[in-house]
């Protein structure tokens, strides 16, 4: 289950995506945005993607982990629009016939999410203020681009 | 000459005033004459702008890419998304 | 939440125990045991534990997560008696501002609760073979001991 | 003498066939000397206790650990939790 949608994530069904009779481990994650950061409060937030290219980037991270791990269930779903702090932004799931092969997928897979995926998030702050996150990027492409920036 | 049609996204977007600049581009242009005409046609995306990396065809590509014609291109500014 | 129980675990219930405003990364695990191994099927499996000393130990892990990373929840479920393969056995969640400490303790708490923890898991397999599982142990003695064995 | 009640668990009990056995110990007897007598008492469980560890009020404890009266005493065969 790869998917990019409006409404709240329900960690269960993200769980029911992954099971699998060869799994004897399930590792799921969730990010959420803190209400408070400095200080300073959050109200809302907004997520919104280049769809084409996000959906696409989902499943080639799929694809990578499932050749770099041996995987039964893999999922991923991310919020888009308006979410409040301390809902779900994201969930992976994955499961593995051992665990250590599902910690690490999940691990890398929530890693690689974040510096790949073109998902942004707007921080609308309790004093008014509204603003694009754009963190520091690193010096080369990310992972799924044909080479290193010239 | 062709004419790309490049699509821009939140905080580029917003710096821009637009979420599409098109641009008449000589043959052989690359990804970092894109980025430069952006940088020219708005300045105020300048910083963030040489922060971005451009997506050709949903892929991210490297500033020595030569533009064809007809393909779907982007400007990607540092991505935000995972929490 | 520490909890030995009888009854189905419930994800829902697992995660809604570390929920906290100032988490940004939640880390679940669930173990089960697959219904095959290696051509073998198990029909259903036994859990017994030492309720004593098994509460204690948990308690134990607990304080121990707490003191090696910064986190904000943490919930440890493991079933008792009856259960059937594909249901999860064990349950652990933490929370965390960051997702290192997340992955790290989540990872840690189930590693350490399998070489530690006084609970025992019995496979009725299929073929009416009933068995007591006793993997081979480690050298010394689990970390929760005074000193190595001598 | 002191009299020990030792609690047995999972194939460790069903090896001796019991999950409490006694034993009035000399003073200053260890884990290793009850280890000993468990295996003498119930040969069946020789292999499965030599990889036990024995906890003493709800700890593990090493093999010179002198058995105090009144103290809560069981052998743990290995753990198979968590899964």
């Amino acid at each position: 289950m790869i998917e990019l949608t409006h409404d709240p994530i329900d960690p269960a069904a993200v769980l029911a995506a992954v099971s699998s009779p060869r799994a004897g481990a399930v590792v799921l994650f969730l990010g959420t945005t803190r209400a408070w950061t400095d200080g300073r409060e959050t109200t809302t937030l907004d997520y919104e993607c280049y769809p084409e290219m996000a959906g696409r980037a989902l499943s080639d991270l799929q694809g990578q982990a499932r050749e770099r791990w041996p995987l039964e269930g893999l999922s991923i779903v991310h919020r888009l629009g308006r979410v409040d702090p301390g809902e779900a932004s994201v969930a992976i799931a994955v499961s593995s016939a051992h665990r250590d092969a599902a910690f690490e997928a999940g691990k890398w897979l929530i890693d690689t999410l974040k510096e790949s995926v073109p998902i942004w998030k707007k921080e609308n702050w309790a004093d008014g203020a509204v603003e694009w996150v754009h963190p520091e990027t690193p010096a080369s492409l990310p992972p799924s681009a044909e080479g290193p920036r010239s | 000459m062709p004419v790309h049609r490049v699509k821009l996204f939140a905080g580029l977007r917003e710096a821009a005033g637009t979420d599409l600049f098109e641009w008449e581009a000589p043959a052989g242009a690359t990804v970092a004459d894109l980025r430069a005409e952006l940088t020219r046609r708005f300045p105020q995306t300048a910083a963030l702008a040489a922060r971005s990396f451009a997506a050709v065809d949903r892929e991210y590509a490297v500033d020595t890419r030569v533009l064809s014609e007809g393909a779907e291109i982007a400007f990607i500014p540092p991505v935000s998304g995972g929490a």
